[in-house]
């Protein structure tokens, strides 16, 4: 009996720790700035294909391929940050304070980005390149006549088809030039497989079971993660800049604090931090372009159930719904009831995977019943969503 | 007629902490016409709040019709016969004010009456009767947001009268509105006071003359006098709550009050 | 459009929806009688389908078009629309067959028929539960959100939340459902032999008998004062709820009519594709459905179903030609809608032909107060602060 | 303590122009006109008061001035530049401390952590931002023993001395003051008073100020009384007659 208590608060607690780091990111963003990113998932897939890339760079490296894992996720969380950015700057910072639209908006995003590591090919990459120096450059350059207000519309107008063209044009130029070698998709739509290092394969004995090294590291990230955030928000001119943000905008601004970055700095690390996720979860099983959606949903329910604003929530409600969806879908209820047959048949038939979801999810309306506002819900001024 | 229509005793409400209202008593007759006045944080939205259900007191009860308010919903304290008009007019801004009227007008309020129930004559006639007196039958079909801002603050008011409560609780009808239009919500209320009893929140003073009977001051959340117009207006603690210390009496005496702490010992360098 | 002209009784108005309702004849005579002719079979029962999924979009429109309540997840309710008449064509076994059981629980060796599948033995049951399923869920779902004042995007999280549940448990439960496969190979109804294409006409008709009843029907509840609150309660809740109003009712009951509406077109679907399977649960085409609405117009009907038919065939002839990018195609979509067309097509042509015509009749345009408002600081506190 | 403020005396611009000029602001919520040409000047190194009653668009003004709000037309010209295109944050850099009406102290940081913002507001940020001038805490001692504390936490009085002390740490040219004496106790009016006086006599910066409370109004150099969103008398407060108080500001 007792092992498998104990079996199953780590096990819980390894999935609440998965949960933790998908929705740490997201309830940043969520809490601090009211935006629903629905992006966040396929910005964690971001991560996790990086990490894949940054596994195949190394592989060459002998035995000091086995530290890849520390520059993945360095590398997760910039390409999930530089990609959060310009979420940020290009579409988001135009629909703050219209959370549905944002909603829908970020899901586009999402579609995008699913179809992006795809179909990404050295052509795309090329072409979006060409795209992106012809466009942004000839805009920079625009901008700095003094008649830039005037001409504005009508330089939209002339550079983005010609920027456009000549990227299509030359998109078709390589391909027709190089044929397969850039037209062969990096990823493609089947899933890709990240191998754990050796050193975090295996397990740590402990009676009949094993605590797998991946889960208790993914457990040491996570608490890193949040003693991270923790520091960064408490103890940095960048985080008291956000915190004061977060609470009094319009008094923030005329304190002299550059809103706009302050937005934009808070979405990077919010989309970086669900980059170090993708890296964590590519350890547990193969990715690909839509593991981001099989995360979403659950992290969205961490956040409701924490209640917005607060570190503290968003880690309580990473770890109860984690160790109730394990514990129900372990079956260890049915376990202990097992002398009460009608009870002990009960939770046997949420005994799966996906059943102790549909539990889970119909305690969490339950809860709001009692908690409408989460399990810490903020004070005061808050974000009416 | 001397009969309380809303009484409130020791009302006390707490945000965090901060005390909105403390220890407040206050009555209204029925019939009655009051204004409220005060400076700003003196608590009066919060005290309207408390009224209309959107916040419960953390002490003290409010009584309408001898009936304490706490238990009830903003709904139906609303069906209990209290209307509110809000600081910014806040009117339904893609229906027309004839639909927003007769929104308001509604006698049965439930789901399926409001689906299956066409519009009765009696309403219709009330309806439209409201239109003339607010003044808005040309533009009755277009979209209230097509609406200026003083036509919206008229046409709320028109949805209090159409929501025919017994009690109305006005805040700030004449916030942003010319002097004429000012006049004629002055007017408006008047008449209305005939038949209703009125709470009014206002800074526009000329406008508190124009309409007040009775005049009620609030400071930092308690009551700090009541009486008519010139009473309140002489009232010396009213004075010092609005201008300070120093008195307008005292013509004499313009020259700055020196202070607890000296010039020399303040200003070092 | 709709909710700007209201019956007032008066003659002008009566004769006004005489007009909308001869225009809605003429196009039903249309697409019953011309355009079969027009089309091939295979067409023509996509365009069936299309119109049974812009009856899902009428009910989204309801909900989010005019009371501003952002489900995603009406995937739901059309799948349970779907399972419920699926389980009836299940149950059309031939007397003589081997086993009396749907095929499938043969595989996982279920022996007697589970008792919530008897009921669907009845034709006039299945009907029933076609709506009712999705309805009761939607009431009892929509109480439990709307009655502790839970909206705007906690009630989207919590709506995509539940398809993830019945995604979850319809794929979980084999022996019930058939899992992930779904219920599929439809036989007959009435005696009809489904797939035939003169069965097919059969459906495709009734598709459009039964989208020219919602419309109606939608017609009818957003115009009288029952759609004005709507649009009152999307506007401004908590003055609504001081006005005496209590806006959970009235929200229960939309958002059951609109699982109502989605379950119909889930039926129908079903009927025209011959399967119904959990996939059709997924977050994905539940958001779809929404982008319909926001393509066509939100808050106008005619939109709805404008909206879904062009999303719809932009998608069968783009993903037939460029399948590999067509995720673009759609997630630009999103964007663009979103960023420059918020009142979509029905809205722009809307707003664009008044321009036009009052710069025909030389008027200027006129000032637009709402998003100013909107803007407005004063209200945003108020908003804020008496908004709950 | 001079130090400190040392950049201020010089100035920087024109240096013949004034501090803040406003001419022909129209500023609208919505439909409603809230301020209507509104002229104001704010000469260097004085303390203007705009008076009038509740709700006659002073905090409008004050809002436009900082960029919160857009006016329709008009213009501001700041230490002889214009600056309507420029955001809030842009504003406070260029040298306006604006302390708000319900001085809108962020609550749940603690009151070091909000005078730290006041850095915020400098051109070039000082070496060690983790601590504060003892200046600030010798106009304001009571803030030194409640460092810790949440801002929300502290009383309406506190709150408006941190909010102002907030905006003296950003070295401001312009101190913008909205009703810095509204629902406070007397006694801790007296003290915002002469902590108001002692920094414009020792920084000589300029001050604009909005009040109701005439012995303060008594303290600046000039008045503008508005009434309906409109200025309608000006002058120098010795000129202050009962007869424009009574109009303008009496109950």
């Amino acid at each position: 009996m007792l092992p498998s208590i104990l079996d199953g608060i780590f096990n819980g607690l390894s999935i609440g720790s998965i949960l933790l780091m998908a929705a740490l990111g997201l309830a940043i963003v969520f809490g601090l700035m009211g935006v629903i990113n629905m992006a966040h998932g396929e910005l964690m897939m971001l991560g996790a294909y990086t990490t894949y890339v940054v596994q195949n760079l190394f592989k060459p490296l002998g035995i000091f391929s086995q530290t890849y894992i520390f520059f993945a996720l360095i590398m997760a969380f910039i390409v999930a940050a530089l990609a959060g950015l310009i979420l940020e700057r290009g579409v988001i910072r135009y629909l703050y304070g219209r959370p549905l639209e944002t909603l829908l908006a970020t899901w586009g995003v999402s579609l995008m980005l699913q179809q992006f590591v795809r179909s990404v090919n050295w052509v795309l990459i090329a072409g979006l390149a060409i795209f992106c120096l012809l466009y942004f450059g000839g805009m920079w350059f625009v901008k700095k006549r003094p008649d830039f207000d005037v001409i504005r519309q009508k330089a939209i107008a002339l550079l983005l088809p010609l920027s456009a063209a000549v990227a299509v044009a030359v998109g078709v130029f390589l391909s027709q030039t190089f044929k397969s070698a850039v037209t062969q998709p990096w990823f493609g739509a089947q899933n890709v497989d990240v191998t754990a290092p050796k050193w975090l394969q295996g397990g740590l004995p402990i009676g009949n079971y094993q605590l797998p090294y991946t889960r208790m590291f993914i457990m040491v990230l996570t608490a890193l993660c949040v003693a991270g955030i923790y520091f960064f928000l408490n103890k940095t001119a960048w985080g008291l800049r956000i915190r004061s943000v977060t609470q009094n905008r319009n008094m923030s601004a005329c304190l002299g604090i550059p809103t706009n970055k302050v937005d934009a700095l808070t979405f990077a690390l919010g989309s970086g931090l669900a980059g170090i996720a993708g890296c964590a979860v590519s350890l547990l099983g193969s990715v690909g372009p839509n593991t981001g959606q099989n995360y979403i949903v659950n992290t969205f329910m961490v956040v409701v159930v924490g209640g917005v604003g607060k570190l503290v929530g968003t880690i309580a409600g990473a770890m109860v719904i984690g160790l109730i969806d394990y514990i129900l879908g372990a079956g260890i209820l049915a376990l202990l009831f097992a002398q009460i047959p009608p009870v002990a048949e009960f939770f046997t038939f949420f005994a799966t995977t996906s059943m102790a979801k549909v539990m889970v999810f119909l305690l969490i309306v339950i809860f709001l019943q009692y908690k409408p506002a989460g399990l810490f819900p903020q004070k005061g001024r808050t974000v009416d969503a | 007629m001397s009969e309380k229509i809303l009484e409130i005793e020791n009302l006390t409400v707490n945000f965090d902490g901060f005390r909105a209202l403390n220890n407040l008593g206050f009555s209204l007759d029925t019939g009655e016409l009051r204004v409220i006045i005060g400076p700003n944080g003196a608590g009066k939205t919060t005290f309207l709040d408390i009224i209309t259900g959107k916040t419960k007191p953390t002490e003290g009860q409010v009584r309408f019709k001898g009936r304490n308010l706490r238990p009830y919903a903003e709904y139906q304290i609303a069906e209990m016969g209290i209307g509110r008009k809000f600081q910014t007019p806040r009117v339904y801004l893609n229906l027309s004010p004839r639909e927003n009227l007769e929104l308001a007008c509604n006698r049965v309020k439930g789901v399926f009456s409001t689906l299956f129930k066409r519009t009765p004559s009696p309403e219709k006639r009330t309806v439209s009767g409201l239109l003339e007196t607010i003044g808005l039958v040309p533009k009755a079909d277009m979209k209230a947001n097509l609406l200026s801002h003083g036509e919206k603050q008229w046409l709320e008011i028109g949805m209090l009268v159409a929501q025919s409560p017994d009690l109305l609780l006005v805040d700030e009808p004449v916030a942003g509105l010319t002097d004429e239009e000012t006049e004629r919500t002055g007017e408006l209320l008047i008449s209305l006071a005939q038949s209703h009893s009125i709470i009014v929140i206002e800074h526009d003073m000329e406008f508190v003359r124009q309409i007040a009977r009775q005049v009620t001051v609030l400071h930092q959340g308690s009551v700090l006098c009541e009486g008519t117009i010139d009473e309140v207006q002489n009232d010396p603690k009213v004075i010092e709550v609005y201008l300070g210390k120093e008195e307008v009496q005292h013509e004499d005496d313009m020259r700055p009050m020196s202070y607890p702490v000296s010039a020399e010992d303040a200003i070092v360098t | 459009m709709t909710t700007a002209q209201i019956e007032r009784g008066g003659v002008g108005i009566s004769r006004k929806l005489m007009v909308e309702a001869a225009i809605v004849l003429g196009i039903m005579l249309f697409l019953i009688f011309v355009l079969p002719l027009l089309m091939s079979d295979f067409r023509l029962n996509l365009t069936g389908r299309f119109l049974a999924l812009s009856i899902a979009a009428l009910g989204i429109d309801l909900i989010w078009g005019f009371t501003g309540m952002l489900s995603l997840g009406h995937g739901v309710f059309f799948t349970l629309g779907g399972y419920a008449l699926a389980m009836y064509l299940k149950l059309q076994i031939p007397a003589n067959a081997s086993s009396q059981l749907p095929e499938f629980m043969g595989l996982y060796g279920v022996t007697e028929l589970p008792w919530f599948w008897k009921p669907f033995y009845s034709f006039p049951i299945t009907a029933l539960m076609v709506v009712l399923l999705p309805a009761i869920v939607a009431a009892i779902l929509g109480y439990l959100i709307f009655r502790n004042r839970i909206r705007g995007v906690y009630f989207s999280i919590l709506t995509q939340a539940t398809t993830i549940i019945f995604f979850n448990f319809f794929n979980g439960q084999q022996k019930l459902f058939n899992g992930t496969n779904g219920l599929t190979d439809f036989k007959t109804l009435f005696g009809l032999e489904v797939s035939k294409p003169g069965a097919q006409y059969v459906f495709y008709v009734l598709t459009i008998l039964f989208l020219a009843a919602t419309y109606a029907l939608s017609r009818w509840l957003t115009s009288g004062r029952f759609g004005r609150l709507l649009v009152a309660i999307r506007d401004d809740e908590p003055r609504v709820r001081f006005t005496g109003y209590n806006p959970t009712g009235f929200k229960v009951l939309v958002f059951a009519i609109s699982a109502a509406f989605a379950g119909l077109a889930g039926a129908l679907f079903t009927l025209q594709t011959g399967i119904i399977s959990p996939n059709s649960m997924n977050i994905a085409f539940s958001i779809e459905m929404v982008i319909w609405v926001a393509v066509g117009g939100r808050a106008t009907l005619v939109g709805a179903i404008l909206g879904t038919l062009v999303v719809n065939f932009a998608k069968s002839n783009l993903s037939e030609k460029f399948p590999d990018i067509w995720l673009f195609f759609q997630g630009a979509l999103f964007l663009l809608v979103v960023l420059f067309l918020p009142n979509g097509i029905v809205g722009w042509l809307r707003d664009r032909g008044l321009d036009t015509f009052q710069n025909l009749t030389g008027k200027r345009k006129r000032s637009m107060t709402y998003p100013s408002l909107e803007e407005d600081p004063e209200v945003d506190y108020e908003r804020k602060n008496t908004g709950d | 303590m001079t130090q400190t403020y040392s950049t201020v005396a010089s100035g920087s611009g024109v240096a013949a122009s004034p501090m803040l000029q406003v001419t022909g602001l129209n500023v609208y919520y919505g439909e409603s006109h809230i301020l209507r040409n509104v002229d104001l000047t704010v000469p260097r190194g004085e303390m203007v008061c705009l008076i009038g009653r509740n709700g006659v668009g002073k905090t409008t003004m004050l809002k436009t001035l900082m960029g919160l709000l857009k006016p329709r037309s008009g213009n501001i010209i700041f230490d002889g530049q214009p600056i309507l295109g420029k955001t809030p944050d842009r504003r406070a850099k260029l040298g306006i401390g604006y302390v708000p009406q319900g001085r809108e102290v962020i609550p749940r940081l603690t009151v070091k952590e909000n005078l730290l913002l006041g850095y915020e507001a400098r051109a070039t940020r000082p070496q060690n931002t983790t601590e504060i001038p003892e200046e600030i805490y010798e106009l304001f001692p009571v803030l030194k023993t409640m460092l810790t504390r949440m801002g929300g936490d502290l009383s309406g009085g506190q709150q408006q001395q941190l909010a102002i002390a907030r905006a003296i740490m950003g070295q401001p040219q312009l101190l913008v003051l909205d009703e810095p004496t509204e629902g406070i106790q007397p006694s801790i009016i007296l003290d915002i008073e002469a902590a108001v006086k002692r920094i414009v006599a020792t920084t000589g910066i300029s001050v604009l100020l909005v009040e109701q409370h005439l012995h303060f109004v008594r303290q600046a150099d000039r008045y503008y009384a508005m009434q309906k969103g409109g200025i309608v008398a000006s002058g120098s407060t010795r000129e202050l007659s009962n007869e424009v108080i009574q109009k303008f500001l009496a109950v």
